[in-house]
């Protein structure tokens, strides 16, 4: 009796919840004008559940913590920010929807968000659509240039073509291509193969596995079979743990065999290991390391609000930047509306954690020192070697007649 | 004319046991046959070996001048070889009526399936009257009594249709009045089918057989009259050892 | 040719990794029906505890994290069987989706405790070098599966538990009327099961990611070895883990990783025509 | 019922039963909410996400006919409904295209279009693949499987894995499929602009539609002799061999139904999502669903649309106010729900009438 009593209880508490929340959920937010009022509403949009999170989840403190020192410095146009965030939940269909709610039902300003190309790719006709703004904070394959999108991260020709300008320097002429399989490692390969056949390099194999892969035994036998004189590494997230430590145990050393990660960052160390990892080269922008004013005011923020222990990384750095482009953007306007900010943004030139970062106006995309790190055995990045200025972003590689073929 | 069931040197072996070691066994158009021995005899896996629930390691199975060996269970009921279990096997959710319906409706085209049951088929109805089912057709056969299940299951075997029914201890766990009625229900069965029947109890068996087969170990011990069965000394041996162990549970006369 | 030579090794050092993680399923499978899908997190709790351990035993953490992950993992494993598995045994398509329920809410909080991104597990320095094509880690996992598994073997065939775990495997009722606590016996099973899912998921510190999901990334892999290898059958699981290790390593050294796995699902597909029922199968008269 | 025993009809004379109008009304009254109310109450977005959980209605109706009443735990719906959307999304692309090629294929270096992509320019031949293309991969799977008598829960491991390695072929052939990114950026769709309002709007009525034959088709189908085969099959497959039925046909007949209506709703749901990509093939997606059904009641029809639209709702409900909150939610659901009611939502407004009816039965005595 009791039993069955409680069973019924419980199940009738349950209807009552979900019916509270399908009603819930169908009553709609009213949200007037992104500039009404005395706020400005923004949408942050990034993986806070799934496999992505592990990443964007720090991206989006950064954009956070942008946003506080934006409103405690008088905000944008004399009105605070106020975040809407929302989690994308490592599912495409997901960010596409959110982003659709950010803009038709928070009306906001502009969306800082995304990480991986498919989320990106998702959310682009939704904002092309609605004629709204997009802010992406992670390097990328590039070939792609929306009218509604801003990328603040590095395109090919400011990673992948330096990475691979260093692994020639330092005499690597032999090289054997790893990656994720998506769309990101088999554009960034493609790249190389063109690069390796115009500057007399050689690619001696080429291999993908699938996401979340982490049995690399059999590809590290094909690697040391092939005794390449270093290994491009385009794998994405846990695989990297897998593929670094399963390297290690084979005998193979930074040494004897440099791995080139552009995918590798200052969070991912520990949970690689530093151990496997140490003394392995990786081609980024920014690192928690890089020595100006602005980057030490921006690890000793981030430091302050989220703890001591955090460190701070390429994507979450252009996060932050991103933040601050769009507000001297609208400064400059004197709106938020989209296509006052957009025609506005040309030129921007602002100093940040990187260095000297300015909006390319033509392809929306930002001119970047591209910069090569050793991982340091405290886990950190020392960087050996940079562009020197920054980079004319080519999204197309328009100007390198080697990759005439590759973006038809 | 060629017998309607013939098994020719069947043997069956599970894991280097022999449940079955060469046996032979004839059943004729219109007979009634019971089949006996002790536990472990090998009786209802010569059943299975007919109805193709088991595979025979060696030896073939002709049904009406046919080799069935090949064929699957549900191939071998369209030829009409049909049978009942140990542990009635009925659909608890479905009415006895669908249940009956189900058994009678399996040569219909399937796409003729896909229509709701209109009504009552004759041999539905036919089984439902053999049965004494009749009152009970709407209910689920999920709350029948044990007895009632089996004769549901008898009932349903009726309504298939078949040439050659195999009723695997139609009585166990009956009450004597019920066996009484499964009796009578078993004659007129046997009045225009072929049926074989696996019992244990002597006294039903006496009652109602005319001829009877006993294995024992695997092994087709003898076959003949009640009387003649009774009389040789290796079924007394046989089971008067098992008796004597197990009380006087299966009594032989 | 060297490399082909070398897939040896390897293959048989993935069947090493899918056979310690597939020998806990193919207990709680084979003896009391169910498919745990929180077996993956069972792994992942393995793992953590090493992760734990090495404030107390630095780098040799792994070594001593085994016994430990053992009964960590087992306990985890009895509470479930107590708090829910019992109540549905004979429903083994409703277990699964319980327990994967189980192992949302167990992935989640893992996310909560240690973070959502991966930590750091040292190998011990011992492990660290080859031996010809073969590193030392992976030697080690090899002898941590050969060990179990003549660990499982002893304990079945050798002793009075585990002689009454083999009669409840066979056959429950018979077992319980023979007056065997089927109930006591499963707790046992579940305690062992889930456990050699926590030595799993020590071995697994080696070589792969350390996470919150690291459960989910081994998972279907294993199951398909129980079922290719047939119900709580011991030589099944060796000979399927072997099997499929081996395919997969000549697959992909041939293929790509992408292509190995899509073919040892096909080849799954095509033996079960032969072998419906694994490779090794329990017979019984019940009808289902 | 047992007036119609009174004559035996020598033919399948039809025999007048009394007709209960409940579940008609019940029907007419949802119809309308669905087809009149909700779009006057509802703004676009919100109309857009209540199609695509008509959607996952679609494919919940067909989980709850495979496994609630036939008995099919399957893991690998979500299979289906990509192989649908896949077909659909193709159409999409190629006629966005034009003469040129589809925006991923550039980016991936193919230079001419597949083969395979060619003949999906024709409308017609690409709705019959949305159906013919799910159908067969789960005829053929069924074939195998179900003839070696493979079953329960070998059978849903199996359908997990087939979605394992679908998602990895699908990911593996980037030219062809578009990759992890899957097939998005849709301009038209049969003409119109896919993104207006009056679009998504006749989308939504199709959806519902759609949903209602096909809830009306499968509640006919368990009503018929088929049904009930069906349920016999779930409860004894083995018996029914010995009725003379082969039990593999009857279950690869459903479950290539339900394959089939998961590709309509993969279908159905490119042009309101607007995107197809390998990770809605995935386990847990497929996995999402089946829970959805078990919470709505997996043993009636009604269960599994309710429970499919009821956890769409909450999943987006407590990922817009507690994102974190979900997981442990969506989990702890499924223990409550598995563990203390099995048939679900629907199970527990049955038994609370009963109860209630049985109180006042107790008050009237």
């Amino acid at each position: 009796m009791s039993y069955a009593f409680l069973r019924t209880a419980a199940a009738a508490g349950l209807v009552l919840v979900l019916a509270a929340c399908g009603g819930e959920a169908t009553e709609s937010a009213t949200g007037g004008d992104a500039a009404s009022g005395s706020t400005i509403k923004v949408g942050l949009l990034h993986s806070l559940s799934g496999t992505m999170a592990i990443s964007e989840v720090t991206v989006r403190d950064a954009e956070l913590l942008a946003i506080e020192e934006i409103n405690a410095a008088g905000g944008v146009l004399g009105k605070k920010l106020e975040p809407v965030v929302e989690d994308g939940a490592s599912d495409w269909p997901t960010f596409a929807e959110k982003a659709n709610k950010l803009i038709s039902q928070d009306k906001v300003a502009t969306v800082f968000g995304g990480w991986t190309s498919a989320s990106r790719k998702a959310m682009l006709p939704v904002f092309e659509r609605h004629k709204a703004l997009l802010w992406y904070p992670v390097q990328y394959e590039g070939l792609e240039s929306s009218p509604y999108i801003f990328y603040t991260g590095a395109t090919t020709n400011q990673q992948i073509i330096p990475g691979l300008d260093y692994l020639k320097e330092q005499g690597k002429t032999k090289i054997f291509l790893v990656g994720s399989d998506y769309v990101f490692p088999r554009t960034a390969n493609k790249i190389i193969k063109a690069y390796a056949a115009a500057n007399g390099m050689t690619v001696l194999g080429e291999e993908y596995t699938p996401l979340g892969h982490t049995e690399y035994s059999t590809l590290t036998n094909k690697v040391v079979q092939a005794k390449p004189d270093a290994v491009f590494n385009t794998l994405n997230g846990d695989s990297n743990v897998a593929f670094f430590k399963q390297l290690k145990s084979a005998g193979v050393t930074a040494e004897s065999m440099p791995v080139l990660s552009v995918s590798v960052a200052e969070e991912e160390v520990t949970g690689i290991g530093i151990d496997n990892i140490v003394g392995h080269p990786v081609a980024w922008n920014y690192y928690q390391t890089t020595e100006n004013a602005a980057n030490s005011k921006f690890v000793a923020a981030f430091k302050a609000k989220y703890g001591a222990a955090k460190v701070t990384s390429d994507p979450m750095e252009a996060g932050y930047n991103a933040v601050y482009l769009w507000a001297e953007a609208a400064k400059k306007a004197g709106t938020v509306e989209v296509e006052a900010v957009k025609k506005a943004s040309g030129g921007i030139a602002l100093e940040r954690p990187e260095g000297l970062v300015t909006i390319d106006g033509e392809t929306q995309h930002m001119y970047k020192t591209a910069r090569i790190g050793i991982i340091q055995p405290d886990g950190l990045i020392k960087e050996v070697w940079n562009s020197g200025e920054p980079i004319k972003p080519d999204p197309y590689l328009k100007t390198y007649p080697w990759a005439g073929s590759l973006a038809s | 004319m060629t017998a309607l069931l013939e098994v020719r040197d069947v043997s069956v072996v599970f894991d280097g046991f022999r449940a079955l070691d060469g046996v032979n066994f004839t059943v004729d158009h219109g007979e009634l046959r019971f089949l006996i021995g002790p536990n472990g005899a090998g009786k209802t896996t010569l059943i299975d070996i007919i109805t193709g629930l088991t595979k025979p390691t060696t030896g073939t199975v002709s049904f009406d001048g046919t080799v069935v060996n090949g064929k699957r269970e549900h191939q071998r009921v369209r030829l009409g070889i049909g049978r009942t279990f140990q542990t009635s096997v009925v659909f608890e959710e479905l009415t006895v009526l669908e249940n009956l319906d189900l058994a009678a409706s399996f040569r219909k085209p399937l796409v003729s399936l896909l229509t709701r049951r209109k009504g009552v088929t004759e041999k539905v109805e036919q089984a439902l009257e053999t049965t004494q089912l009749t009152d009970l057709a709407s209910r689920k056969a999920g709350v029948l009594s044990h007895g009632q299940r089996q004769w549901l299951e008898i009932g349903m075997l009726i309504a298939q249709g078949p040439r050659l029914l195999l009723l695997d201890e139609p009585v166990a766990g009956m009450s004597s009045e019920e066996r009484v009625r499964t009796g009578d229900l078993l004659t007129e069965i046997a009045k225009d089918h072929t049926v074989i029947v696996i019992e244990h109890d002597m006294d039903f068996l006496r009652r109602y057989a005319s001829t009877v087969t006993v294995l024992h170990e695997g092994k087709l011990l003898i076959e003949g009259s009640v009387d003649e069965v009774r009389a040789d000394p290796r079924v007394q041996e046989v089971y008067l050892g098992r008796a004597r162990e197990e009380a006087a549970h299966d009594v032989v006369g | 040719m060297e490399g082909i030579l070398n897939q040896l090794p390897i293959g048989l050092s993935i069947a090493a990794v899918l056979l310690l993680i597939a020998l806990g399923l193919t207990f709680t499978f084979g003896q009391m029906g169910v498919i745990n899908m929180a077996h993956g997190e069972f792994i992942m709790a393995g793992a953590y505890t090493a992760y734990l351990l090495q404030d107390f035993a630095g780098r040799n953490a792994v070594l001593v994290a085994l016994p430990v992950a053992f009964v960590v993992a087992g306990l985890m494993g009895l509470i479930l069987e107590r708090a829910a598995i019992r109540h549905f045994y004979g429903r083994p398509l409703d277990t699964l989706l319980l327990t994967w329920g189980v192992s949302l809410v167990l992935q989640q909080v893992a996310r909560d405790l240690f973070g959502a991104p991966n930590v750091q597990v040292l190998s011990p320095t011992w492990l660290q070098g080859t031996f010809g094509p073969m590193p030392y880690n992976r030697m080690f996992i090899l002898l941590l599966a050969v060990g179990s598994v003549v660990g499982i073997w002893v304990y079945m065939n050798r002793t009075a538990l585990g002689r009454r775990m083999q009669a409840v495997m066979q056959n429950r009722q018979l077992a319980a009327t023979s007056g065997i606590n089927t109930g006591q016996v499963d707790q046992l099973t579940f305690f062992i099961g889930s456990g050699l899912a926590g030595i799993a998921g020590v071995a697994l510190t080696l070589i792969g990611p350390v996470g919150p999901t690291l459960g989910t990334y081994y998972i279907v892999d294993a199951f398909l070895v129980v079922v290719a290898g047939g119900l709580g059958q011991l030589r099944g699981a060796v000979i399927a883990a072997a099997a499929l290790g081996l395919l997969n390593s000549y697959a992909e050294f041939w293929t790509n990783a992408s292509l190995a796995k899509v073919i040892v699902f096909a080849v799954i597909i095509a033996f079960l025509q032969f072998r419906p029922q694994g490779l090794f199968v329990l017979r019984s008269r019940a009808l289902t | 019922m047992t007036a119609t025993l009174e004559k035996p009809p020598v033919t399948e004379a039809p025999v007048k039963e009394p007709r209960d109008w409940r579940g008609p009304a019940l029907f007419a009254v949802v119809a309308i909410i669905g087809l009149v109310v909700m779009p006057l109450v509802l703004e676009p977005f919100r109309l857009g996400l209540l199609a695509k959980y008509l959607t996952y209605a679609i494919v919940a109706l067909g989980i709850g006919l495979a496994w609630g009443q036939g008995g099919m735990l399957t893991l690998g719906q979500g299979v289906f409904f990509g192989l649908g959307g896949y077909a659909m999304g193709m159409h999409l692309k190629l006629n966005d295209a034009g003469d040129g090629l589809p925006d991923f294929m550039v980016w991936s270096g193919v230079e001419t279009l597949p083969a395979l992509w060619e003949p999906f320019r024709n409308p017609v031949f690409a709705i019959a693949m949305v159906v013919i293309v799910p159908g067969a991969v789960a005829w053929l799977l069924g074939t195998l499987v179900f003839r070696q008598r493979v079953r329960g829960a070998y059978f849903a491991i199996l359908t997990q894995a087939l979605a394992a390695a679908m998602v990895i072929l699908l990911v593996g052939q980037q030219g062809l499929t578009g990759g992890t990114n899957g097939l998005t950026n849709f301009f038209e769709v049969f003409g119109q602009d896919v993104a207006a309002d009056s679009t998504q709007r006749g989308l939504y009525f199709t959806v519902a539609i759609v949903l209602g034959i096909l809830f009306i088709a499968v509640w006919q189908l368990q009503r018929s002799r088929f049904g009930r085969l069906l349920l016999a099959v779930r409860d004894g497959e083995d018996r029914v061999r010995f009725l003379g039925y082969n039990p593999a046909t009857v279950k690869t007949i459903t479950f290539t139904l339900s394959a089939v209506m998961a590709g309509i709703a993969g279908a159905l749901f490119v042009p309101i999502v607007g995107i197809i990509s390998p990770a809605l093939l995935g386990v847990v997606p497929s996995l999402e669903l089946v829970v959805a059904v078990a919470v709505g009641g997996r043993f009636v029809l009604v269960g599994a649309v309710l429970g499919a639209v009821l956890m769409g709702y909450a999943k987006t409900y407590f990922s817009e106010e507690l994102p974190d909150a979900w997981l442990y939610l969506q989990g702890a659901l499924f223990i409550l729900v598995i563990g203390l009611a099995p048939k679900g939502i629907v199970g527990i407004i049955s038994s609370v009438r009963e109860s209630v009816a049985g109180r006042k039965k107790e008050v009237a005595a």
